[in-house]
């Protein structure tokens, strides 16, 4: 709850918010740029546009943008079959993910990848992930790599709750805790493993529990809170990057869209769906505070969607445009040499 | 009556043949041989060669059969006069025992020695006890097995001496300073060694070297063989040294090495195989290109000394295979006053394809100095 | 008459914030939850509790319960009150611990046995009216709730809420502090705390150069978090008539800091500008123009300078279950003795 | 200079020499330090079967045991890889393979494709393979057709201390994700090795034993077999031309193809199952490509279609012999 408030300045240490407006607009900009990219995937999918299948992190973008504001490329993530918000927030190119996600030459992965498979290690990013848990040995083992080659990278491994049942997760947290890496597990909490329901698919759901009982903090935010995330990303990462080990952190959010696009949600209470995206609608809820507070104008909001509609318009362009991958493409890329 | 009972065994060419193949007798029985005369061909897995005969004699019995492998000293011809009679002779090969090796001349005569020299450690070997010290210095991208042939053969008048030069064999892969380099290293090897002043046979780059170590250090060179040497004129297949750089596989180096025999069925899998074990050591393939860039860069021999060498005095004999496609037959008669042996239908190796006609000739030649 | 009921709001999400991982602030798993809420209710059965409710919740903790109750059934052995799930919807935050404490007022329970922090006793206390309440500690920071054995609480509940301890010994009044922001009305059980930073994050303060201004209803030099400070430098008991306000400044400009416990495992300077006592029912301006206010311990509402804001102490505002007063009552009247000979040796003996 | 030493030898002088060589190289796995965390020695074991020994007093940290965790510390290997390290991961027993195969194949084998040729994963996982140790069903398979399967993994199992070292020396070099088979079996057979590093070519066969009568293609322990029954046919004046694989991917179907040009006759020995085996697979290719050449039905000696079995009587009878191995030369000879 936020008392209504009339314009206060955001210049220096007087700001109510621990980033400064520039800040604040551009985790706008990636929360904004997020949704309008999984929306615009949304209806082109329906419309036949798309091939395979896409998870959209339409809903959830304030984890993603919490976490990665504390990031450089030199900090690697794992990331899971919902993996555009990621990214996204990584830095990775809107272009290059749309041309993927259309199957093009253009794309991240010219092609070979599609949107479970999108990579950019130049940005730290290692790869979306088809196989739900997959990436948290690969994230620990980012954070081997900072802390042998003596830099102060870390590693942050998503994980769905479902996923946060797998084997390899929980090995993860073990052995994290056990080689005292720098790495961070987010699990991303929206309430459903495709369509069970957390309560039933987890035996104990409280993931910061899991976490203890390997010998991590865990912690749980409010993952439709934009501040909430980044404050507690933020203060888990420095710890990681100054030795303080492994962590865990719960955000508890919500799915807008299904667990696929084509799924009819008939999993899902009526009414929820609307609830949701009236009520805790993250983006929205970040735009209202930062308002309210006379920090970031509505006009200047406005004008951020104005231009990430645009981009999102030219990566859809660029992307149906590009050629499709060459026959030839089919056989190379399988090794560096054989 | 069985003194009169000369046997062929299955020589032992260089220290890690077990068995060779009988691949052609030249020879049959009834024939007077001489020795030094081709009597048959071997292979082993490293080379095939020719067998000259050690003794001479009526060979009577051909033991051994064509395209059979035999065990090193195995029993494969009997060379006896005409009043050894068939049943003595049948006798003497059903008793025939194959001697053990000389256990002493095992020792004597270790796999190969190494020395700590300002150029690293340095693999050699060592034959014979008596009279004046030989070195024998093997060229660009070989090492002291090449001459297999030579060693014992020589060391019937000398001490001899074979060497890996640093970057090849299996002495230090170091090679930093180029031919200079080289030519430090065999004088800091004479000295290691205590080897005192010495004849030096240099096939190929190892004739250059030698070269420019008589001309540096006159007192440590009392002759020189040049063996299809390098330093007397300015061309050298540079097709033949890039190719050897870069071969990786038996395939590309196969064609590469042929080069060097104008037999090409000289080249065995398994001497193609040992040379990429060499050349698959770390450092090799960087000391060869070193070494390439300072002898041989821009595919011109870098270090012309004959003249030099005439100047000097040096007893020089010269030894060239007529068919040598890597430095043309053509630099034989460069040295002048030099002793010139030219021997027909062999290739870059005579020490190897010719071992017998180059050891007469090296023994001769010394016997000589 | 009928069986008293019993409310339990057992808060499956406190415990959860940032300070376990700022300073190795404890942990409570769900099924060690289920396990205190289970022996809640096997103090209370032995009272002669029969029906209590509980607030649902996601997080597991229901299922435990329900299993431990069945294998107990099964067994044949243990003898639970029934408990029944509050028909309401779960969010997962704290809406549900306020929306449940509103239920049960409004179902008129004898007592709501809370099992939480002081985060989560502030939620129930806001929204439960006069409705008693009996905390269990198993927050984060735990300045309001005793440590005790939970059976024990089961026992004193029970024993209050049957009649078999006078409603004068059994329960205690308590204070409380009234923020108005705007007019629209804040409680805090023990401190609120105004801080520079302007924005709720994730909550928890811990930023000492961000303390601004702070206001307890009670402060022991033994106690833990905010209220602490008070404690080192004025203490003021849960019974006092009356509560301090402190205002902070740098410790470097400060004629005195004090090292307090801020919150567990975090000790921290502050520096002290000004001490005051606080009376009852007289509002206050805080000096803070622009910040967030924390209500025990955790940040809820942002300001600004157009804002206002009246912090206001009140008496008699909510009632506790005094456990230690219930149960010296019982032995002293022998509520839990069985057989009238052994009473009589027992009265023998206290005779001395 | 070159010297005599076992195949275990061998492994842990690449492993040295390449962690001298290159700081970046770590190595990995469940005991391969040994002891961490207990009571005794720092090095106690060195290795489950001791092929690690010595290592950490060399290299310290850059040795890490793991706790019993292959999913995620294989994992964390591949992870570790696409960000700066060298990992050498050791699975102990291939066998094992079946508690983190995710990582291997749908991980760091796609890795590369699926981003597009962008990214390099330059891991080594190490582990013990095939029988004869008495070992039972899951310590004792010749699992290599599963990993050849897999596009993207490159598959080493050598039959010797040379070529153990410089193929695994050219596996921590290489920028592929590659599978280093290690015949347990064969870890104290010596070989001639040189002191010095050097590497061996992957998709290069070695020709151990020219012959002209018939061709034997194989890896692994059943090579030095395959040796043995050559050695005993060529008393018959059969002269058979044995061929050790050594690298599984890529294969060196060429050398085969030659060889069977050559000799017209093959037999392919595999110490896996013969379902979908290596065994299988270079018969296929040869029957595709060198058709012409054949003047005999292509003979397969493999294991039988059965789990690895404990009992001595029976494991013997499951592994290819060298008996084995002269009969179905005899039988193409025959055809």
């Amino acid at each position: 709850m936020s008392a209504t408030a009339t314009a206060v300045s955001a210049q220096g240490s007087d700001s109510p918010f621990p980033l400064e407006k520039d800040d604040l607009l551009s985790a706008y900009r990636t929360m904004k740029t997020i949704r309008e990219f999984e929306d615009r995937l949304h209806v082109d999918f329906a419309r036949g546009d798309i091939p395979g299948f896409v998870h959209l992190y339409a809903g959830e973008e304030a984890a993603a943008t919490g976490i990665m504001m504390h990031l450089t490329d030199e900090d690697r993530i794992a990331s899971t079959h919902r993996g555009h918000g990621h990214c996204i927030a990584k830095g990775v190119s809107v272009h290059e993910m749309m041309g993927e996600i259309y199957g093009k030459v253009s794309g991240a992965c010219r092609g070979k990848g599609g949107s479970m498979h999108i990579a950019d290690l130049s940005k730290g990013m290692m790869g979306a992930n088809g196989i739900l848990g997959a990436g948290a040995p690969l994230a620990c083992g980012a954070a081997l790599a900072a802390k042998k080659l003596g830099h102060k990278g870390v590693g942050i491994s998503f994980v769905g709750d479902g996923a946060s049942n797998q084997g390899m997760f929980l090995e993860s947290l073990n052995l994290a805790g056990v080689w005292e890496l720098p790495v961070i597990f987010v699990v991303e909490n929206n309430g459903y493993a495709e369509s069970t329901s957390v309560d039933w698919a987890v035996a104990s759901d409280s993931y910061v529990d899991r976490a203890n009982g390997f010998g991590l903090p865990g912690v749980t935010v409010d993952g439709t809170d934009f501040f909430a995330v980044h404050e507690a990303a933020g203060e888990m990462i420095r710890r990681a990057r100054d030795g303080g080990g492994p962590s865990l952190l719960e955000c508890k959010m919500i799915r807008f869209h299904g667990h696929f696009e084509g799924d009819a949600q008939t999993y899902r209470a009526e009414g929820e769906v609307e609830d949701i995206r009236n009520n805790r609608d993250c983006i929205k809820m970040f735009a209202d505070r930062v308002s309210e507070a006379g920090v970031i104008s509505r006009v200047e909001t406005d004008a951020v969607d104005a231009e990430v509609a645009t981009l999102i318009d030219s990566a859809v362009e660029q992307a149906k445009a590009a050629p499709l991958p060459d026959t030839a493409d089919l056989l190379t890329d399988v090794y560096v040499k054989y | 009556m069985s003194e009169q009972i000369i046997p062929i065994v299955m020589p032992k060419w260089g220290l890690s043949m077990q068995e060779g193949r009988l691949s052609v007798w030249h020879v049959k029985e009834g024939d007077v041989i001489e020795p030094g005369q081709e009597i048959m061909d071997v292979e082993t897995e490293k080379i095939a060669n020719a067998v000259e005969a050690a003794d001479g004699g009526l060979l009577r019995r051909r033991v051994a059969q064509e395209d059979m492998v035999y065990p090193v000293r195995a029993l494969l011809g009997v060379l006896a006069p005409v009043e050894v009679s068939d049943a003595e002779i049948d006798v003497y090969v059903a008793g025939f025992e194959m001697p053990q090796a000389d256990e002493e001349e095992e020792e004597q005569a270790p796999a190969y020695l190494f020395v700590e020299t300002p150029a690293g450690r340095l693999r050699y070997a060592e034959r014979g006890s008596e009279g004046d010290a030989i070195v024998l210095v093997h060229g660009f991208g070989g090492d002291l097995d090449n001459w297999l042939f030579n060693i014992d053969a020589l060391a019937a008048g000398g001490r001899v001496y074979a060497i890996d030069l640093p970057g090849h064999g299996q002495s230090a892969k170091t090679a930093d300073g180029g031919i200079v380099g080289l030519v430090d290293a065999l004088s800091g090897f004479t000295d290691a060694v205590d080897i005192g002043a010495a004849h030096f046979v240099g096939h190929s780059l190892g004739g250059a070297i030698s070269a420019m170590l008589a001309l540096k250090d006159p007192g440590k060179v009392k002759s020189l063989t040049f063996v299809d040497a390098a330093g007397l004129g300015e061309e050298i297949n540079s097709t033949y040294i890039d190719g050897f750089i870069a071969a990786e596989s038996r395939r590309e180096l196969k064609p590469v090495i042929e080069h060097l025999f104008a037999d090409k069925a000289l080249v065995s899998r398994q001497m193609i195989d040992d040379l990429l074990k060499y050349k698959r050591l770390d450092g090799v393939d960087e000391a060869l290109g070193s070494i390439s860039a300072s002898a041989f860069g821009g595919g011109v021999q870098s270090a012309v000394l004959a003249d030099q060498i005439t100047r000097s005095g040096i007893p020089v004999l010269v030894i060239w295979g007529e068919d040598d496609a890597i430095i043309p037959v053509s630099h034989a008669e460069a040295v002048a006053g030099a002793k010139i042996e030219i021997i027909v239908g062999v290739g870059h190796m005579p020490q190897m394809e010719a071992a017998g006609q180059v050891n007469d000739l090296i023994r001769d030649f010394l016997d000589a100095v | 008459m009928s069986s008293p009921v019993v409310g339990i709001v057992a808060n499956p999400i406190s415990a959860r914030d940032i300070r376990r991982v700022i300073s190795y602030a404890g942990g409570l798993q769900i099924t060690d939850r289920a396990n205190m809420v289970l022996r809640i209710l096997a103090g209370m059965a032995a009272t002669g509790i029969k029906k209590t409710v509980i607030m649902p919740e996601n997080a597991g903790l229901r299922g435990h319960l329900m299993r431990a109750l069945t294998r107990s059934k099964n067994a044949g052995d243990g003898h639970f009150p029934e408990i029944r799930t509050l028909d309401m919807p779960v969010t997962g935050d704290a809406t549900d611990t306020a929306r449940a404490a509103r239920i049960m007022r409004e179902m008129e329970v004898a007592a709501i046995v809370v099992l939480g922090g002081d985060g989560t006793h502030r939620v129930v206390v806001a929204n439960c009216g006069d409705i008693p309440i009996a905390g269990v500690s198993s927050g984060t920071n735990n300045a309001f709730p005793e440590s005790r054995e939970p059976t024990v609480t089961g026992l004193g509940v029970g024993l209050a809420v049957t009649g078999q301890v006078p409603p004068g010994i059994a329960f205690t009044a308590n204070k409380r502090l009234d923020v108005m922001v705007n007019g629209s009305l804040e409680i805090a059980l023990i401190d609120v705390a105004f801080v520079r930073e302007r924005f709720v994050g994730s909550r928890a303060i811990w930023k000492t150069e961000c303390f601004h201004e702070l206001f307890v209803t009670f402060g022991s030099p033994g106690g833990i978090g905010m209220s602490s400070i008070a404690g080192l430098v004025a203490p003021v008991s849960r019974s006092d008539r009356f509560g301090r306000r402190i205002v902070f400044e740098s410790p470097e400009t400060a004629s005195f800091a004090v090292r307090a416990s801020i919150a567990p495992g975090l000790i921290a300077p502050v520096g002290i500008a000004d001490v005051q006592t606080l009376q009852f029912d007289q509002p206050i301006t805080p000096e803070t123009r622009a910040g967030s206010i924390a209500f025990d311990g955790e940040r809820e509402v942002t300001f600004g300078k157009a804002d206002e804001v009246l912090v206001t102490l009140r008496d008699g505002a909510f009632r506790t279950i005094d456990i230690e007063a219930c149960m010296a009552h019982a032995a002293d009247k022998g509520c839990l003795v069985e057989q009238a000979e052994h009473q009589t040796k027992l009265k023998q003996v206290k005779g001395g | 200079m070159t010297r005599k030493i076992s195949m275990k030898e061998a492994v842990n002088e690449a492993l040295d020499q390449e962690m001298q060589r290159d700081p970046t190289v770590v190595v990995m796995g469940e005991d391969i330090v040994g002891g961490t965390g207990s009571p005794g020695e720092d090095d106690a074991w060195g290795g489950v079967l001791g092929v690690t020994k010595g290592l950490y007093a060399k290299h310290g940290d850059r040795l890490m045991d793991t706790p019993l965790s292959e999913s995620a510390y294989i994992g964390a290997a591949i992870g570790a890889a696409t960000c700066g390290l060298r990992p050498v991961a050791e699975l102990m027993f291939v066998d094992f393979m079946g508690v983190c195969l995710d990582e291997i194949f749908n991980q760091g084998a796609k890795f590369r494709y699926m981003f597009g040729g962008k990214v390099e994963t330059p891991v080594v996982i190490r582990a013990m393979c095939g029988a004869g140790f008495r070992a039972a069903a899951q310590h004792s398979q010749m699992l290599t057709p599963v990993f050849t399967h897999i596009p993207g993994l490159k598959v080493v199992c050598p039959s010797n201390a040379y070529d153990t070292k410089g193929l695994l020396a050219q596996s921590i070099r290489d920028n592929d994700p590659v599978i280093f088979l290690e015949h347990k079996n064969l870890y104290a057979h010596e070989s001639d090795v040189p002191e010095e590093s050097y590497t061996i070519p992957f998709g290069e066969a070695a020709v151990l034993r020219e012959g002209k009568s018939a061709t034997v293609a194989t890896y692994g322990q059943t090579v030095h077999r395959s040796v043995e029954a050559a050695e005993t046919l060529a008393k018959d004046g059969v002269d058979v031309e044995v061929i050790d694989l050594r690298t599984l991917s890529p294969i060196d179907n060429d050398t085969v193809i030659e060889s069977v040009e050559k000799t017209g006759r093959l037999v392919c020995v595999d110490e896996a199952n013969p379902r979908c085996s290596i065994a299988s697979d270079v018969s296929a290719t040869v029957a595709q490509e060198a058709f012409g050449a054949l003047k005999a039905p292509i003979q397969m000696v493999t294991a039988p279609h059965t789990p690895v079995p404990f009992s001595p009587a029976l494991e013997d009878l499951y592994i290819p012999t060298a008996d084995g191995i002269a009969d179905a030369v005899r039988k193409t000879m025959a055809a």
